[in-house]
């Protein structure tokens, strides 16, 4: 299986991440990690909250897994997502790719949580220490 | 024609609850729903963008609603 | 401190990377893994070799390091390259680095990467089922 | 005028010891002992580039070489 989609309540693993993507035949791995900054933005967070419509966000998550494997055959992919409550510091979203060429695996990785924080349905609160402000709502 | 609306991250604060059963009179497209449920939760014209789903499928404004379909809000999404 | 380079015959360790560069001030960590590829350029490779004149491979990767903390201040970079013999599938090299901002994290992940590999005095060679090569050598 | 030398990589091979002491006629620039040592061991003439750092510094062929310096040849790198 050469993409990987986690979405999930509990702590993300780096390690998982790395034991799917890491491969004989491919030299170059590509990890990106995003985690709860605090503060953000002048805002001191306190914690942040993510839900996600699943079905919608799995089909979204393949299509840009497949876009990618059709344009890299032979690339491994994996993608998660923390759902529900997370504190600062903590991990939100690991995104590996691992390809024969090192400068593949930084593109694709850096076009995947482009495209993610584009397209897929995943919606933050963030609780601040002012209240409780859904990100990115209003223009 | 009865629908079943599901709303994610704002919208489900906007309309007060998750899902959302609804009465609609004759056939509709997604535009025209899109302006009746503005009317209804006017909270909702202020988004920044409402992407609006049918059976887990993105949809186009003159794409008609049918009976028992499940329709869901897609506000503006913010994952990573 | 902002940058550590590490530089050792022992295992690599992605969670050390991760601990040192993680902080809650910035979102975005970009973690480059390198490993032993089998086969590689067609040649079935047994194992690879590394050795450094660390007292110079430490100072050009605090070059490295310097350059880019003074282009990003804030950021933190973890460099971690293994030596003496390493087997196919296991990590060679280790790159992380952390940011306010995505985009940079994965530019300066990528030139550090690609740097060490012109300019800093490691040395590999390769043992394959043809006998031994110093890799990059001969013109 | 004695020098260390010290060879990483293929130049260990090449020259058959990581560590090899030469007496040098005289004062010697970089460049001049490079020949010197390409013609004492030949393989050398057949690398992609040969570095040569004294004291732990990349030098220019026109530096001069002084008696007790520790010479480290810095063949084409390869880590990564």
């Amino acid at each position: 299986m050469d993409s990987m989609i986690v979405l999930t309540y509990d702590p993300l693993s780096i390690d998982l991440c790395f034991e799917h993507i890491n491969k004989k035949s491919h030299g170059g791995n590509c990890i990106f990690i995003g985690t709860v900054r605090n503060p953000n933005k002048g805002k001191a967070i306190r914690h942040l909250d993510f839900e996600s419509h699943l079905p919608m966000a799995h089909r979204e998550l393949e299509n840009i897994c497949d876009q990618i494997l059709s344009n890299y055959p032979g690339s491994r992919i994996y993608i998660s997502h923390r759902l529900g409550q997370v504190e600062p510091g903590q991990i939100v979203v690991i995104i590996g790719v691992s390809g024969a060429h090192r400068k593949e695996t930084f593109e694709n990785c850096s076009t995947i949580i482009d495209t993610l924080k584009q397209t897929v349905p995943i919606w933050k609160k963030e609780t601040t220490t002012d209240g409780e402000f859904w990100v990115n709502a209003f223009p | 024609m009865k629908v079943q609306v599901v709303a994610f991250g704002i919208t489900k604060d906007i309309l007060g609850s998750r899902n959302v059963r609804m009465d609609l009179a004759g056939p509709v497209t997604v535009g025209e729903f899109r302006l009746i449920l503005e009317n209804r939760f006017t909270g909702l014209k202020q988004l920044k963008s409402l992407g609006i789903a049918i059976n887990d499928r993105y949809t186009r404004d003159s794409m008609e609603i049918n009976d028992n379909d499940e329709i869901v809000l897609i506000p503006p999404v913010s994952g990573g």
